[in-house]
This record gives structure tokens, C-alpha cells and sequence, in this order.
């Protein structure tokens, strides 16, 4: 657990000074909900339903890309600082590296989440419209879904690290996987969205965390065997 | 120079029966180049090896492999009783420092070390460790400079500074003297020799045999995949 | 090599196996709703079924490399999800080809439609990552784990219908709750056969595929070491 | 224009060798598309016109995306490898380097969109439905519409590789650049589909024409300042 | 050794009425610190300069400002006539072989020196005076390999190669003996000697001012933010 902790905390303290990580994720987040808000044009007319519906699709399409992003920085940093091979080289659990690198990714991608979903929601005639949104409820289903996509994306990025292109290879690989995540997320959404909590959410947010917690174990369990020399 | 009670000392067990570093006809193979062909080695714990070769004869690659980083395509090797493939506990007595000092170029100095001794679950005061280091290999006016921005011997005196820190029970080394002026040769003779008197195993990979006989007297020779005596090919 | 004494047994009764599901295939009672159009059915679920095996087996043999590191696992892990893909573009073809008279349109936007295509990037991405690392070893474990890993997506792709109701047959075999059966039992017992026939066609195809793939490592080995001039036997088949 | 030339002879290089360039942004931009289209959802009764909308829209935000995670690689690979520098030292106006760039992260995209426009127009229901589609002018649109994106987010590549941390501004400065190109691209792509060429088409197209021209040759100008030392 | 003709002949003016590399009180200033307080020198074309001083003094700083890579904040230079700020004339006549070497990991030995050699506008042959470059150095036998690949010394040697194909009127050269074995060293000697005999300029930034002095034999001292002349240094 140590060692988790220290390789979080390092990624994080570069995260807070290089602002790459950060910048990178929020453009990419940033361009897709642009990009789907000219495309899929204006809101007028829609039932609150179809916007709500439209809404929670466009804002984890971008996040669920702007994981890929982020998580893709996580090793890429090592690897140009020729870190990498040092840092497989510490003792303790290779498992703990992941753990460690899946909380430093956290950190930036949660801020940026925490911008994307209401902007997201008022962009598309979601939010904004007068009635009050369940937040807290919304908020827990962001967490659980970020967690979902680093969990996912970080273990991803570990393997498409050492390869050449690994920025295009890497949402590529890990994308499909993240399929359930957005499906649910993006049916939490909306029915938070349309009609506050009902046992629907409750439903999908239980197989949320069940998922997450699966994809950590796995990944924890496998990722030595990624690393290996 | 320094209060030798302010560096740590080498972790490992007091009485060590076993050879610190042994490998039985090792042969690894990289890409389309087989590089090692047939490698048997012994080190005594306490041993200083300089490891010699022409550039490209294969020095680094078999750090590499000493520190479990690469896997011998064929035979077998031990670092302080360990299986090479047991990397987990390899990794516990074992430190290498790469050519190109393996630092992080935005994190400054101090956190550089910092988290190499944390990650070594370092009990104790990190900060004043080191700070004693920083000051050991004269960068401490640089100890809040990124990594990023320091001139290439700085780079490698923070690499040097991160060996001595750690003092691992075996010190893997690549070119230490590389990049140093004078001074900082010196620097590195005289750090690599307290890693030995404290009681370390060390492994010096270097094109500057007479500066790196002070603190590896014994010379090995890398050619052809095949180590062997330096004294034996000067004949051969 | 060794003599081989299953290979072709297994090809022969693979093909009696075939062609005892056509005949009974051809010889079956038209469906009252779709006519012979339902004989689609006797081709396209045991494609999809095989590539489900397919993809099962690629976790399977990728575990198994990673237990015991050897170079045979690896061999078979690459030769199922090569199969995956393949019969999962037979399932796709097959049921755009099914689609067509049936709902009118080659594709639509259907849950099950979308994730079965979605599986064939998981296999291709599987696949591209073999095709983009050189070194062996590290191929073989990195791929074992990719292949581990996708695994997961093939019961979320046979839940997809569940979740997310489209056009496509729910699973007319539930395996969740009650297992049932909804449709007439004669197309029950044929789609039987066909689906052992392809279980079987999976394994032989598994095993020529593997071969194949032995010999053609064995050849680049070959020819490296006389590149190299290197006298070293075993260095390549250090582990199987 | 032998600088150009010859910087854009190596990308292509180093891309067609590894081929993961184009392999992997190809993957993307296929994955984007189903993507949206399992996240839009069925496209059953719906008119010819909104089929059109939604399939330009899907098909421009995967390429608007590829083009970004493309031309994200371009500098990012000089820097890696410390050449970064080097690259800036040889002799001949430093433009020149923009625009080699530009054509090496160009050469891909232009054959990844080949694919993804026939694709996502069939996948969405706006081809394949009997009717001749006026592909020539098709392909000039993507023609535009790639450059337009190519030539933007290689220039912002170019920023946020030297800067690092600098500003965190400059993100900011990508988007007004991409937004009217995806704007007339969608446009001109829905018309073009639905009802064939007419004047609109001849409108944004004008539009986008001048604004590759516009963006082009700013670019060049500019770029030499984004890169001193 | 080989054959002259092979090598391409220094391209630039024959007559050279000014020197070839002028500073005038140059200081630079990076980030907080200031690097260089007051440099002047001069060089005459054909000139050989080692640039000595301790690790950090500033050494590869002023490289990278006279390859007009950074800019003084004050004061002002010349390179073959041309003002420091005309960065465009300047690279004309100039070749910076970086410590790292600034190859392109995933081009081929081979691809990398043909990229350098027609970003200069290189008309000719270029394959073959590539694999007269690669044979000149020692690496014929790793000419397809890529150069993510190579050993430390085998980069270095790959980086000179072209320092010596480029042959510009200027050649600035960081750390070249740094990584090599001695028959890299000599073979360092050799080339650089090669350009100087070609007529060029060359300035040597390098920790071994005996090997150094071979082939560029006025000594520079850089320390304090200021450049003397070494024999000064040393007496004062
Ligand atoms: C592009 C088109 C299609 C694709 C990709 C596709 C894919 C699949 C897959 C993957 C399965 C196996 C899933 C499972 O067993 O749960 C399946 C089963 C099935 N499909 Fe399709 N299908 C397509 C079109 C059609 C059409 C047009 C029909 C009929 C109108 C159809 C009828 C069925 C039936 C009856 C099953 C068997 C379900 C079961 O027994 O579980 N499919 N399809
Ligand atoms: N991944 C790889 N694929 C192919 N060849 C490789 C790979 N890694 C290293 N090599 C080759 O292995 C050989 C040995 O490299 P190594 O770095 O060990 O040399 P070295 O003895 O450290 O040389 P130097 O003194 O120059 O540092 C070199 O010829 C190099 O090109
Ligand atoms: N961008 C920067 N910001 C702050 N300080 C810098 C920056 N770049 C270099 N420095 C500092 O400038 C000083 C000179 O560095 P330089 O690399 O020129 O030294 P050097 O003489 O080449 O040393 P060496 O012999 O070790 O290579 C160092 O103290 C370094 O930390
Ligand atoms: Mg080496
Ligand atoms: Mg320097």
C-alpha cells in the first residue's frame, strides 16, 4: 500500500505542476461535447426525456474518451523520462504500482469530470430549465463511472505504453471494454436526469460499483504480467 | 568528509553464506541479436566488479538482466540466493543505475530522492536524508530545481547520490563516470567505495578502467556474449 | 515432429458432422412466420456460438501460458481469436444477410448488433497488439493478457439483448433463471446437431491453425540462427 | 519546400514502417462510430433528412477526434526523443516544419476517412438506401473538412508540446479554430447526402476552402514563434 | 583511412574575411537563474576551442546559444558574420551534435542520417555517402537497426557520423568522448580532426581536456558565468 501512495502522490504532485494531464484531458473532453453539440443540433423541440437521453450519451462518450487520454499521459510520462524500467525496478508488489498509478489518474480526471457533467447537461437542454437536479445522486454515479474508466483505461495504458502510436491503439483497446460502463452511466444519467432516483438507478449503480471493483481486482491481478520485462 | 552515521546502512543480513551474484550459462536474446551467449559469473557479497567492453559488447543489457529487468531466454541466475525469476525478491537487495540516471524530469531533486526512499518504505527522516545526500554530491543549491533543467553530470551526480542513498545490499552501476569533471569522479569513487566498505556488492560497467580499479578491483571482460577474466583476453 | 493421430479423425467426423446438420437442415419443416429463411438460423447461431468458444478459449490458452510459459498456449490463444474473428464476421454477414428480407434493412442500431461488432474490435485489438510487438515472449504474455481481459466483454455482449431491448432475438436458450426453450422442438434438436458440429469444426480448425503456426515459428527460428551462425540448440525451443 | 517535403517523408516513414498510426487512428475513428451509434440509438423511422444530420454528425466527430489524437503524435514523437531541438536547428524557415508535419499527419487521415465516411453513411441508413449519392462532391467536402482539422490541432500540437505548462490558455485557442470546420463540414455533408449539391453546399464549401487557405497560412506564419527556444 | 573524396567538403565560402563565431557580452538568463554574466570571445574560421568547466557551469548552455537554439537576454553574437537573431542564416552555417545525441528512436541508423543529410539540402548520392558515414564509424553491421535500439556508445557514435557527414562551416560538439571506448575515442579524434583539416570550426565542450586537446587546441574555460582562457583560470 506503500508503494501505491508514493507513486500517486509523485503522479499527482506533476499533474498539479505540469498541468499537462489536466490541459490534454479537458481539451479532449472539451472537443467532444462541441462536436456532438453542432452535430446532433439544436434542442428545440425535444421532450425532456430525449434530451436528457442525449445529454448523459454525449457527456460520457466525452468523458469515457478523455479517460483514454488521460490514462494514456500516466505511463507515457515514465516512459519518456525513461522512468519506467526504474520504476518496475522498486521492491514491493508490481500489482501496487497499478493501484498507485489508477489514484493519480484519478485526480485530474475527476476535476475535469466535475466540469463536463453540468456543462454537458446544460449545453443540451438538460439542466438549466428551472427544475432542481438530484446532484449528490449524479455525483456518486460520476464517481463511480470515472472510476470505471481509469480502472479500465490505466491498466490499458501500461500495455500500449512501450508500443508506437499508443494515443490512437490505446482508447482503441480499452474502448470496448468500457462499454457496460457507459451504458450504465449513461442510463443512471438520464433516468436521474428525467425522473430523480428510482430502483432503475439503484440497479445500474449497483452493477457500476460491482464492475469497477471487478475491473480493479483483475487488473490489479494481471498487471505484473503486463509490466514484465 | 561526512558523519558516516548519517548515511544508512546497507540492508541486508549480517552473515550472507551464499555468492551475492551468480549466473550459469545465461543467454539472452533481444529482438534478432543474441546478445549474451553463455554467461557463468560468481560475485562474493562485497565484491567490486568492473565490468568491461567494447560499446555494444552487451554491459548494459546484462545490468539489466542482473537487476531481473530482461529475462534470460536460457540458464539461470541468482542475486543474493534468489532466483533471477523471483524478480519480487531480486528487487529487494538490488539497485540499478541506468546511463541515463532514470529520473523524473518534473519532479525537483529533493522529490527525486524523496520518492526513491519512500519507495524503499524508508523509516525514518526522509527530508533530512536527503538533504545530506543532495549536499554529499554538491547539488545542494540545486535541490529545488526540476530534474528537467539540470546539466547532464548534475543528472548523474542526483543518480549517484539516489545509489548512495538507497545503499541496496547490490549496487548495479552504468557509467558512472560518464559526464563528470574531475571532481565529480572523485565524487564517485569515493561514494561507491563507502557502498562497498559498507559492506555492498557492486558491479561497475565502464570504458575507464584505471578510475573505476579503486572501487572494482576485479576486472571482467564482456566479448563476443561471454564474460571472462579481463586479464585473460589482454593475453588471448 | 511427432505422428500426428488426431488430426485428421477429427476432420473427418468434423465433416460427417456438417453434413448430417445440412441434410437435416434442408430437410426441415418451414418456420410458419419467415419460410426458409429460418434455415439462416442453422448457420448463424452456431457462428455466433463458435466465436463465443473462440473467444473463451483465447482467455483460457492465455491463462494457461501465463501459469506455465509455454510457447504451445500461445500458439493456440493467437489461433482462437483469429477463429473469433472470423466466424464473428460469418455471424455479422449471415445476419445482415438474414436481416434484410426479415427487418428490411442491412443494419440497424440495435444493442446485440452493435456489441457483436464491438467484440470484433476487442478480438482486432487483440490481434493488432500481437502485430505490433516483435519480441515473443513479451507478445505472448501481453497478448495473454489482453485476451483475459476481453473475455469479460463476452458475457456483456450476450446480456447486451437484456439490457438494452432492440429488434434482435432475445436469447431464445436463457441460461439466466429457468433454462427454457421458445420456439418448436424440432428446430430445437437440428440446431443441436448444427452446434456440435461446429464445436467440433472449432477444435479441428484450433488444432490445424496451431500447427500451422508451430511450423512457421519453427521456420523463422531456423532461419535466424543460421542468420546468426549461432550453435545453440534450444535457444529458440527453450520453452516448448 | 525540400524541408517540408523531407519532414514529412520521415513521418511517413516512421508511420508506415510501425503502421500504427494509421492502423490505430483507423480503429479509432471505427470505434467512435459505433460508439454513437449504439449511444444515438435505433434509426428506425426516421426521414431521410435527419438520417443525413446524424450520419454527418457521427462521422465528423470521429474524424474531428482522430485528427486530434493524429496529430497529437506529431511533435510529441520529436520530443520524446530529445530531437525536438534538433529538428528546430536545421537549416531552412521554420514554417517549412509546420507544413511537413501537416502533410505526415495528413497522409493517414485522408486514408482513414476514405473508410469512415462510406462507413458511417451506410451504418447510420444514409447510403445504401437505392439512391446515387454525389460521392465526387463527397469527397472533396472530406478533402476540406480533413485538411481544415489537420491543420488545426497540428499547429495546437505544436503549442502544447514546447510549452508544457506554460498557459493554460492555449487550448482554448484550438477550439475557435476547429469549430467552424466542423460546422460547415456537417452542414455541407447533410445537404450533400439529402438533397444533393446546391448553392448551400457551394457555401460552405467556399467557406471552408477559404478558411483551410486562411488557417494554413497563419499557421505558418505564426509557428515559427510557437517554437522558439 | 579512407578515402577523402568520399567525405563532402565543407560547404561554405572560401575566403573568410571575419571570425567565425563573436560574442559580445552576452548574458542569458534561464528560468531564475542566469547562466552566462558577460561572455565574449572570438573565433577565427578554422579555429579548434575545447570548452572546459565544472558540471553545470553553463557549457551546454552556450553551445545551444551559439546554435542560436536560445537567445541572450543581453549583449550580442555573430556566427560566420551573421547576427545571433538571424536564426534562419545561422543554421546555414551551423551543426550542434547534442550530449544525447538527438536521433530519432524508431528511424533506422541508415533513415537518420539520410533525414540530416537532405534536410541540408544534400544533392548527390545520399545513400552512399550514408553508408560511407556508417562504415567510417563502425556500425555497418547495425545499419537497419533502429536507433531506440542501439547501445549508448553505438548512439554516440551514430551522432558523430553525422556531425562529420554534415561538415558544416561551424560544428559544435557537447560531451563527444563521453560513453565511448577508446577506440571510440581515437575515433573521435579522427573525425573531428577530419572536419578541422576540411577548414571548419569547431568547439568542443568535453570533461578530458587531454584528449581534447588534439583536435582543439585552445582552451576555454567557462566558470562563474564568464569565459577565460583556460591557461588564466588555471594560474589564478
Ligand atoms: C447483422 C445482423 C446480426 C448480428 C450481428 C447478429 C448476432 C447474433 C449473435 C451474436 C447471436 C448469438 C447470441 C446469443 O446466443 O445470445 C445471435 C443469435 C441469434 N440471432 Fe442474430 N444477429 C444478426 C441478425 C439477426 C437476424 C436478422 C435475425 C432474425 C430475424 C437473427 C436471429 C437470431 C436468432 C434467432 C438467434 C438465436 C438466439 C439464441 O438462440 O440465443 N439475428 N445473433
Ligand atoms: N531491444 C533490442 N533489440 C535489438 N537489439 C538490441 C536491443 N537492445 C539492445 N540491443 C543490442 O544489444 C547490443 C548490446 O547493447 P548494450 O546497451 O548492452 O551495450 P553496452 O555494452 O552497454 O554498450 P555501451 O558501452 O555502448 O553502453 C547492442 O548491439 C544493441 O544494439
Ligand atoms: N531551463 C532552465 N531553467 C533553469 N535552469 C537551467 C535551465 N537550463 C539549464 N539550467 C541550469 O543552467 C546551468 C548550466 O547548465 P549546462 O547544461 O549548460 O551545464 P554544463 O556546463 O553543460 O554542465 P555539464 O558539464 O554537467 O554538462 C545548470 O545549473 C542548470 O541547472
Ligand atoms: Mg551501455
Ligand atoms: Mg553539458
Amino acid at each position: 500500500m506503500n508503494t501505491a501512495w508514493q507513486v500517486a502522490l509523485k503522479d499527482l504532485r506533476v499533474a498539479g505542476r505540469t498541468r499537462d494531464t489536466l490541459l490534454s484531458t479537458g481539451f479532449f473532453a472539451g472537443l467532444v461535447l462541441l462536436v456532438l453539440g453542432l452535430a446532433l443540433g439544436g434542442n428545440g423541440g425535444k421532450t425532456l426525456e430525449q434530451a436528457a437521453g442525449t445529454a448523459s450519451g454525449a457527456v460520457w462518450t466525452a468523458l469515457a474518451l478523455a479517460a483514454a487520454v488521460g490514462a494514456g499521459r500516466a505511463f507515457a510520462q515514465e516512459q519518456e523520462a525513461g522512468a519506467l524500467e526504474q520504476l518496475t525496478l522498486y521492491p514491493g508488489p508490481h500489482g501496487a504500482l497499478y493501484l498507485g498509478k489508477l489514484l493519480g489518474v484519478l485526480g485530474p480526471l475527476l476535476l475535469v469530470a466535475a466540469f463536463t457533467l453540468p456543462a454537458g447537461l446544460l449545453l443540451f437542454g438538460a439542466a438549466g430549465t428551472g427544475r432542481a437536479l438530484p446532484w449528490p445522486a449524479l455525483a456518486l454515479t460520476t464517481l463511480l463511472g470515472v472510476v470505471g474508466f481509469a480502472a479500465g483505461t490505466t491498466f490499458y495504458s501500461s500495455i500500449t505504453v512501450s508500443l508506437r502510436a499508443r494515443e490512437a491503439l490505446l482508447p482503441a483497446l480499452a474502448f470496448p471494454i468500457l462499454v457496460p460502463v457507459v451504458i450504465a452511466t449513461v442510463r443512471a444519467t438520464a433516468a436521474l436526469v428525467a425522473g430523480g432516483w428510482s430502483p432503475e438507478v439503484t440497479t445500474w449503480l449497483t452493477f457500476l460499483a460491482a464492475f469497477d471493483v471487478g475491473t480493479i481486482i483483475l487488473a490489479t491481478l494481471l498487471f505484473p504480467y503486463a509490466l514484465e520485462g | 568528509m561526512t558523519d558516516p552515521a548519517q548515511r544508512p546502512a546497507a540492508q541486508h543480513p549480517p552473515a550472507l553464506q551464499h555468492p551475492a551474484l551468480q549466473l550459469r550459462d545465461v543467454w539472452l536474446r533481444l529482438g534478432r541479436e543474441v546478445i549474451l551467449r553463455g554467461v557463468n559469473v560468481d560475485m562474493a557479497a562485497g565484491d567490486g566488479v568492473t565490468l568491461l567492453g567494447e560499446n555494444g559488447a552487451g554491459k548494459t543489457t546484462l545490468l539489466r538482466l542482473l537487476a531481473s529487468g530482461l529475462r534470460p531466454t536460457r540458464g539461470e541466475g541468482r542475486v543474493m540466493g534468489f532466483d533471477l525469476r523471483d524478480s519480487r525478491s531480486v528487487r529487494d537487495h538490488i539497485h540499478l543505475m541506468p546511463v541515463d540516471g532514470g529520473l523524473y524530469p518534473d519532479l525537483t531533486c529533493e522529490e527525486n530522492l524523496a520518492f526513491a526512499l519512500r519507495m524503499h518504505a524508508h523509516t525514518g527522516d526522509a527530508d533530512r536524508a536527503v538533504a545530506g545526500a543532495l549536499r554529499r554530491v554538491g547539488l545542494e543549491h540545486a535541490a529545488g530545481r526540476r530534474a528537467r533543467f539540470l546539466s547532464a553530470g548534475m543528472r548523474k551526480r542526483l543518480a549517484l547520490s539516489r545509489a548512495w542513498l538507497l545503499a541496496r545490499p547490490v549496487t548495479l552501476v552504468d557509467e558512472p563516470f560518464a559526464n563528470l569533471d574531475d571532481a565529480g569522479r572523485a565524487l564517485v569513487q569515493e561514494l561507491l567505495g563507502e557502498l562497498r566498505a559498507g559492506g555492498g556488492t557492486l558491479v561497475v560497467a565502464a570504458h575507464e578502467p584505471e578510475l573505476a580499479r579503486a572501487v572494482a578491483p576485479r576486472a571482467l571482460r564482456l566479448a563476443g556474449g561471454q564474460l571472462l577474466d579481463a586479464a585473460q583476453t589482454v593475453n588471448a | 515432429m511427432r505422428q500426428d493421430r488426431i488430426t485428421t479423425p477429427l476432420g473427418i467426423a468434423t465433416l460427417l458432422l456438417l453434413l448430417v446438420a445440412v441434410g437435416m437442415g434442408l430437410s426441415a419443416p418451414l418456420d410458419v412466420n419467415q419460410g426458409s429463411l429460418v434455415r439462416m438460423m442453422f448457420i448463424h447461431v452456431p457462428a455466433a456460438w463458435l466465436s463465443y468458444l473462440a473467444y473463451g478459449g483465447t482467455g483460457l490458452f492465455g491463462l494457461l501460458y501465463l501459469v506455465q510459459r509455454r510457447r504451445h498456449w500461445d500458439r493456440l490463444a493467437m489461433a482462437s481469436g483469429e477463429l473469433g474473428v472470423v466466424f464473428t464476421l460469418a455471424t455479422i454477414v449471415g445476419g445482415m444477410l438474414w436481416a434484410k428480407p426479415t427487418w428490411g434493412a442491412y443494419w440497424v442500431w440495435d444493442a446485440r448488433l452493435t456489441t457483436t461488432a464491438l467484440s470484433l474490435v476487442v478480438y482486432g485489438g487483440y490481434l493488432l497488439i500481437r502485430s505490433l510487438i516483435d519480441d515473443p515472449e513479451r507478445r505472448a504474455r501481453v497478448s495473454a493478457v489482453v485476451g483475459i481481459v476481453g473475455t469479460l466483454y463476452v458475457p456483456i455482449n450476450y446480456m447486451a439483448v437484456e439490457w438494452w431491448r432492440g429488434v434482435h432475438q432475445t436469447q431464445t436458450l436463457k441460461l439466466l433463471g429457468k433454462i427454457q426453450w421458445q420456439a418448436a422442438p424440432v428446430y430445437f434438436v437440428i440446431l443441436t446437431v448444427a452446434t456440435l458440429a461446429f464445436t467440433l469444426l472449432y477444435f479441428y480448425l484450433l488444432r490445424v491453425r496451431g500447427i500451422l503456426a508451430a511450423k512457421e515459428e519453427a521456420r523463422e527460428n531456423r532461419e535466424l540462427m543460421n542468420d546468426l551462425g549461432v550453435r545453440a540448440p534450444g535457444l529458440e525451443a527453450a520453452r516448448g
